[in-house]
């Protein structure tokens, strides 16, 4: 079956990443086709690579990342909340006129259509945060 | 690309409007998925009817009024917006402390009819149990 | 002593502001600001709730006036006030207590 | 159809599980996750109002755990799962609505 | 420097573990607050009671543990956790499901007394009224 | 009289940022002193250079960039949740072998006891949050 995932919430202050995060490997572990994880509202704060957790603690966005890697998932940072919110790309910062970016590996920029466009397109949308 | 098959959409909103930004990026979603052409409905349930309270002005707060953005969903074809009866009641609000919203129907000489439907928590729970995908916010 | 009390978050959905009033002394002050302010409407639980306080019930004007409700919504007993008035409150009070 | 319900707040605070039940249908699943799982401890007003849906009642197991709920304080008619129970009981329903 | 007044700082525990952060950041304050030598006080009421369950194993979330850090807290002379006994019953729970913490009295030959001390709502809104610095998360 | 200011909560997405500007900017009004505003928990994230709001909404880090460069306020990000969260100024970013920096003008790193401090040497210590 096609899951969407949706992340509502930063990294660290809410539970939901994390959830979202334990959700999604255990939708692949039983061989689901993950269709799309869609970081939306602060959610978006899952995107930096400029995070520093303690060594003694998870590192949320490291796991996203890997995560994105070995099962090549499409981890998409929604655009009008990481510019309300700080989140740039390369080409943003270009864009924005900003002197650095901060999004991390594995992690791109789009709208908000690739929100609509992950429920159509899945079985499920399952949604995480406050 | 094949014919896709119309999905019913519903938004739930149950958060206050400028205590926090849910309610504002929910707007927005709804505005950009207004043109993926499925069947759109908004619920407004528990402290999201005050989204919909008419008269805001957020000058002193120094933030953002988006509540004249529900005007334009009449233009985006988002016509359906359910609002609890029991809701309102328990906040002290009735249909009357509303903005009235309009959309224009095309299959009847676009005649102006209103987009905000009074449903009961019953009729509520039926129609919440007929949508294919549910974004929350 | 005596200890302004803030409330933020509306009365309908959650319990902070009965948890606020059933921790005020006499004397203290509640105020009401953002979404707390709902709290402030007239005919519903949670003002019947505070008609029994033996604190000062305050509601912030400028987070009502941008939720819409009109002031001739607010029950009776509550003070409207703005921001100047939430900083007095904090001066004629000891201690500031959120109640996030 | 029928619809998988997450409910991820503490309903000793928030409404969320409260108004999660009211809109429930006949054959739906409530999960409780996260700080939900409280709803699950016996012998409480959330747990009453639990044993009256309609709705079938899951909590996580990891979240449980992980807040020192000890399984047999959870109230009779509640069904513990893991991460892959959920998974499962998200494919087993037609929707799922997050009561956020 | 002059010498200082010492006042009576409270820090309000409200919420639950885990679902939100809150509770670890309020800990970490505490544990460099100490340091400064102030009337240290910490109120558990409302969700904030089941920060101190015992038994608390986060292998399954993936989130670190941060309860053992309460058992510090006597090591740093925060010797008065002042738990709600409503709070307590509303929730399920009775004094026998916390964490056992405990402090050294240097005054007492070193005995060893338990940190938590449960009081009524009412024994709570005094001592609340009695702070200087209320800090909340 | 002499406040202390508390913000946990990010720009945007909680009220709790725009509640405690108003609040900062009314005491400042009636000639009180603002000893420091202390951004912790996810109030880290106000103090990112990189927001691009949209035009038509306030720009909430600038409006307290302009506002300490005004009042010569003392803003501080706490250290520990600005790792977690991804806030960084040029020294940490060396110092953590990060290769961006995000951290607004006005604004300055430091530690926890920067907030007891604020408690111990204001009249009134107001936090705003979530």
């Amino acid at each position: 079956m096609k899951f969407g995932v949706v992340v509502n919430e930063g990294p660290y202050t809410h539970q939901a990443s994390d959830s979202a995060y334990q959700f999604t490997k255990a939708a692949l572990a039983k061989g689901h086709e993950i269709t799309r994880v869609f970081f939306y509202h602060d959610g978006v704060n899952n995107g930096t690579r400029l995070t520093v957790p303690p060594q003694d603690d998870r590192n949320i966005q490291k796991n996203w990342t890997e995560l994105g890697k070995e099962h090549d998932l499409d981890l998409v940072v929604c655009i009008a909340a990481a510019q309300r919110r700080g989140i740039l790309d390369e080409n943003e910062a270009k864009r924005q006129g900003k002197d650095a970016d901060n999004i991390a590996e594995g992690f791109r920029i789009s709208g908000l259509g690739q929100l609509i466009e992950a429920g159509i397109m899945s079985d499920r949308l399952v949604t995480f945060g406050d | 690309m094949q014919e896709e098959t119309i999905k019913k959409f519903m938004y739930m909103n149950r958060k206050a409007p400028y205590g926090t930004i849910y309610a504002l990026e929910a707007l927005e979603v709804v505005l950009i998925g207004a043109a993926f052409d499925q069947d759109v409905s908004l619920a407004f349930l528990d402290d999201g009817v005050f989204q919909l309270v008419e008269g805001q002005d957020t000058d002193g707060i120094g933030v953002k009024n988006f509540s004249p953005a529900f005007r334009a969903l009449g233009d985006y074809d988002v016509t359906k917006l359910f609002v609890e009866k029991e809701s309102l009641e328990e906040r002290g609000l009735s249909p009357d402390d509303l903005m009235e919203l309009v959309w224009e129907d095309e299959d009847d000489d676009w005649a102006e009819k209103p987009s905000i439907r009074i449903v009961t928590r019953d009729e509520l729970k039926s129609i919440l149990g007929d949508q294919d995908v549910i974004l929350s916010f | 002593m005596s200890i302004l009390h803030t409330v933020n978050k509306s009365p309908f959905q959650k319990d902070d502001l009965k948890s606020c009033l059933a921790h005020a002394n006499e004397g203290d002050a509640v105020l009401m600001i953002e979404d707390g302010v709902y709290g402030a409407i007239a005919g519903t639980a949670a003002s019947q709730d505070i008609s029994n306080a033996k604190a000062g019930v305050y509601v912030l004007g400028a987070d009502l006036a941008a939720r819409g409700i009109a002031q001739d919504k607010v029950a009776e007993g509550i003070s409207v006030v703005g921001y100047d008035g939430f900083v007095d409150l904090a001066t004629e009070h000891s201690a500031v207590n959120s109640w996030l």
